[in-house]
């Protein structure tokens, strides 16, 4: 198991935008987040990435608990999360792809390289070195996406990585999220409706309100 | 660092330029670097209170004497004097005319003519004080203005409001000369209530371990030496000597 | 040491006993303190914005400038003033010279390069979305304008209580405009100055406890004025 | 008003003639404002980065606080220092009152307010989505720090060169503590004080030409390494 | 005719992001302007709204010669446009939808009114209250919508209305775009690929490297 939730609750000023009871999100699969607007999405991504603490509850990690106060940041730092609305910071793209690497083992060389093959994944290899502030909004995300995916790390958490991005780019990520989920990456995607590259393997939680609604088989036969 | 002799004296001693000689000739023969605080006559007592100079050079004989007799001080020593005036606007100066400073000062009080006070317990001001009451008048009214600047910006401010102030010869002359104010000398006689003395102080050591007490006897002996008076007697603006010397200057 | 405990003790006695002097000061920093503040910010928030949003040619020659005049020392602002208003200078005749009105000439001075350069810095980080979309919805250029100086009213806010600060607690210009007068153009600041030449430190010290406290107050204000 | 014009010539002919005394003051004027702004930056801008970053009990109360301070008039920073350096003070056994040191230290008490507000102010606007950025790529907490800074890196250096102009064009304090001593705690700006007391303007003005050119040169320089 | 193109073209240091030699884009009609990420979708409809300045060309609007230096001010008064990244100023939700009711005729009443029935067009009344700077992605799309349509004018520009909402308001919202061209609006809506719920009276331009590659009647043979 990867990330185990018990009675996790996030409320904004007096608003609950999350509310799980008991889940379980298993390792090395892809499982997906849907649900409509507002219905809290993005607030449970931002929980396991560590972005937001939640209200009341406990939120284990590998069996480790995580998401204390105490402990959030050293955890912090081993999920990768690409955000719904991106930013990318004050320099080229290349340098934004790099960013993440540098934090870790890679040295400038291995970065460059890597960030480079990762740009490639995502169709925009050809920004590396345009200025990160002057891009329409599909390419932001997809150099984003690439900043994100370039890290050598276990979990990655996807919010809404396909809006936004023309036909041939989606199709173009689908087959970077396949090839993720083949090298058993964890893999945790927010998205509108179904989207219809899902594979059949793949799990899924949809919610509503905050609270989960169907768990992902239900769905899945719904699809068939 | 090395030890220096700090030494703290008013802004109208620093500005007549008399330090410049003097340090120079005192740097001849002695190693220890003498560093001129420039301030007010209050502040100077103060730092000479709280021990963070070894000598006092200010000319309140006033607040000096409380300042010995507080112990803080010891060992004072006349240096230099020269005489206070009345400046003010020239027209008026016939109508001034008189023989005896009170009598100027009388004058001006009856026909409440603009008067510019210093109000800030220098020397000058000390003294301007000491001559309303030894003439028995009490300045209030909306022609005394107290401006609370010191001698420099006082004598401006005269100028500008066209008044009469009381000023220490040097300043006076220094602006006068370089055509800053056109106020004339209205009193400039040498009378004994206008006297200005000049005094050097050393702190007393006893109040105070880091005083270096070697130094500032050799300094304070300095000051009163041949050499040095002759400096003070010699010591001209424009031709016009501005002090004169407490000791005569025996010239060889 | 002792005059920093005395300070305190001495500042509440001033005020409990309404001394005459210090409330008159006290008075004229205040006055002359917000009308130059209000005055360099009408006239420096514009420029901030028009340096901000605009690009034109010499743009950057004159923000360089301008941030060089935070260097301005209030003596110098002081001095060139004075030439101005002496009665030797062009504008001798207005008899300003020495009056309270001098001395915000000289603080409205001090203050725009202040107001400018901060409101510029801090308007020049506004989401350049925020005029887009304003245009986008039927505004203006001036209502454009008003709608970014509202997205960032709280920095602004900073700016102009900062320009107050620094108006309110610069003495050079006070002393050489205002002339010290008692009871006309002494300021809390110049109280200060003369207290300290006189060597009343303890005294000095209680002025600018009163001084801060005014400040303080346009402080504690602004945070009401943000609640509404 | 000629002491403008003469003010202009005068410092002409000061520099073309490296007057001895204008240049030390010069120096010891760079030297003090350097190294007083780089103490204050490294303080101040941690503190302001704290207070705009993070949330906590009293924080409001501090960050009034601080800006209340930028309103601590220069005189009166001059005679606190004073009383921990005065020989009666705590700190009497240094023997730093009336050296260079001590108008460093005034001028650090007189930087770190500035720099904590405008500094505060400043990454307060930043995108809250730097941070979560920086974290989410797995970031420290120090690195995602430095990530917000270096975003506004530009706006940062405006806050520093402000300091810098605001501690170099400072009087009350280097008077104080540095006690005016010709050829060693002698800066420009004591100078310029000292020569308007003489009502020399035209010299005072001179020398303020040659302070406000330090400050355009450092202006300058920031936009050098802005190209970096 | 509503826009005229006459040699436009928009430079980006040294980038070409739009280069339209001759177009006319018809009033009272709903335009669709298709193409892949970074093919100037953006671009086109910021110089509609007269928030870019075409380096060359004209552009005439209703005949007169509209982006010139001199006359772009007042003329962006006159449309409205819709972000694809929407910023909503500080303040309510409801203040949001009011303030480019405020720049026109209504009172403080009426704007109440129009805004709270905009709202109930786009899904979102029953956000009004709420704080701008606290709502999801969606929430804040359909807000910024909500905004745009409020106001009462000739032409809207659309950039990318439809993405990243959920199923159910991108049903909504297409409702609400064939409302808007019945009422005889000049629509021109920015979108990837060629949404399904498109009317085939609609026009569609697409856009490759900022050039015009198909005009409309192709795409939509393709469609059927
Ligand atoms: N301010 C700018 N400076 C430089 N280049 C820019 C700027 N804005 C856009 N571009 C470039 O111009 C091209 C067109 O951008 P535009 O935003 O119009 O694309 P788009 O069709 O809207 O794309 P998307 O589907 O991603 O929104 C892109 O290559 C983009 O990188
Ligand atoms: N910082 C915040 N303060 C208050 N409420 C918030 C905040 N962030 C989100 N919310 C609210 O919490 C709820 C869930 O938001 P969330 O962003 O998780 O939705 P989502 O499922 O990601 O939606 P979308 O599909 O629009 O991205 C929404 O009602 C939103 O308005
Ligand atoms: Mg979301
Ligand atoms: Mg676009």
């Amino acid at each position: 198991m990867s990330f185990v939730f018990n009675n996790v609750r996030v409320d904004f000023d007096g608003l609950t935008a999350l509310n799980i009871h008991d889940l379980k999100i298993p390792k090395s699969k892809t499982t997906w987040i849907i649900g409509s607007n507002g219905s809290g999405k993005t607030t449970f991504l931002k929980v396991l990435a560590g972005l937001i603490i939640p209200t009341a509850g406990t939120l284990t990690y590998n069996l480790k608990e995580l998401i204390t106060r105490k402990n959030y940041k050293e955890y912090r730092q081993k999920t990768t999360m690409l955000s719904q609305e991106p930013y990318l910071f004050r320099g080229t793209v290349l340098k934004n792809v790099m960013y993440g690497l540098q934090n870790q083992k890679f040295t400038k060389k291995e970065s460059k390289l890597r960030a480079m093959k990762s740009l490639e994944h995502t169709g925009v290899a050809y920004l590396a070195k345009r200025d990160s502030k002057h891009l329409s909004v599909g390419e932001k995300k997809r150099v984003a996406l690439a900043r994100c995916v370039a890290i050598d790390c276990e979990t990655f958490l996807l919010d809404e990585p396909l809006s936004g991005l023309d036909e041939k780019s989606v199709s173009q990520i689908a087959n970077l999220i396949s090839k993720l989920s083949q090298l058993k990456k964890t893999l945790i995607i927010s998205s509108h409706g179904i989207e219809k590259f899902r594979d059949k393997q793949d799990l899924c939680i949809q919610l509503k309100s905050g609270e989960i609604e169907n768990s992902c088989k239900e769905i899945n036969q719904s699809i068939e | 660092e090395a030890k220096r002799l700090k030494f703290a004296t008013t802004t109208s001693v620093a500005n007549s330029g008399i330090l410049s000689p003097l340090l120079f000739e005192f740097k001849k023969k002695h190693k220890t670097p003498v560093h001129a605080i420039i301030t007010g006559t209050g502040k100077a007592l103060e730092m000479g209170k709280h021990g963070d100079v070894d000598l006092i050079l200010t000319h309140a004989p006033e607040l000096e004497h409380i300042f010995i007799k507080k112990k803080y001080g010891i060992n004072k020593k006349k240096i230099m004097f020269n005489y206070f005036l009345i400046a003010g606007p020239l027209s008026y100066k016939p109508f001034l005319k008189n023989e005896n400073v009170l009598g100027v000062l009388e004058k001006i009080a009856k026909r409440k003519l603009k008067w510019i006070s210093r109000g800030d317990n220098s020397g000058t001001h000390i003294k301007e004080m000491e001559l309303w009451k030894i003439a028995r008048l009490n300045p209030r009214g909306k022609w005394y203005l107290s401006s609370g600047l010191g001698m420099g910006r006082s004598l401006i401010m005269a100028e500008e409001k066209n008044a009469f102030i009381l000023t220490d010869r040097g300043t006076y002359l220094s602006f006068l000369h370089r055509n800053k104010i056109s106020l004339r000398i209205i009193f400039g006689q040498k009378d004994p209530n206008l006297l200005n003395e000049y005094s050097l102080i050393q702190i007393n050591p006893k109040k105070h371990k880091y005083i270096l007490h070697e130094e500032a006897v050799k300094f304070s002996d300095f000051l009163v030496s041949n050499a040095a008076q002759c400096i003070i007697k010699n010591f001209k603006v424009k031709q016009v000597a501005l002090f004169n010397p407490a000791s005569t200057c025996i010239s060889k | 040491m002792g005059f920093l405990s005395d300070g305190i003790i001495d500042a509440l006695s001033l005020i409990i006993n309404f001394d005459q002097m210090v409330l008159r000061a006290a008075n004229t920093t205040i006055q002359v303190g917000v009308i130059a503040t209000v005055v360099a910010s009408l006239i420096g928030i514009p420029i901030g914005f028009f340096l901000a949003v605009f690009s034109f040619k010499g743009k950057k020659i004159l923000v360089v400038l301008t941030q060089t005049l935070l260097g301005l020392p209030t003596v110098v602002i002081g001095l060139i003033v004075y030439g101005f208003l002496s009665r030797r200078g062009p504008l001798g005749f207005t008899d300003l010279l020495f009056t309270p009105t001098a001395i915000v000439i000289g603080l409205v001075i001090l203050a725009i390069p202040i107001v400018v350069v901060f409101s510029y810095t801090t308007i020049k980080t506004v989401d350049l979305r925020v005029r887009e979309t304003a245009f986008s919805l039927g505004s203006s250029e001036l209502k454009a304008a008003w709608t970014v100086i509202r997205e960032i009213r709280y920095e602004i806010l900073a700016v102009i209580l900062a320009a107050f600060s620094r108006v309110s607690s610069e003495i050079g210009i006070a002393l050489m405009l205002g002339g010290n007068i008692k009871g006309f153009t002494r300021t809390l600041t110049t109280a200060i100055a003369l207290e300290s030449t006189k060597g009343e430190f303890a005294f000095g010290i209680a002025l600018s406890i009163i001084l801060l406290s005014i400040i303080l107050i346009a402080n504690l204000l602004s945070f009401i004025f943000r609640k509404l």
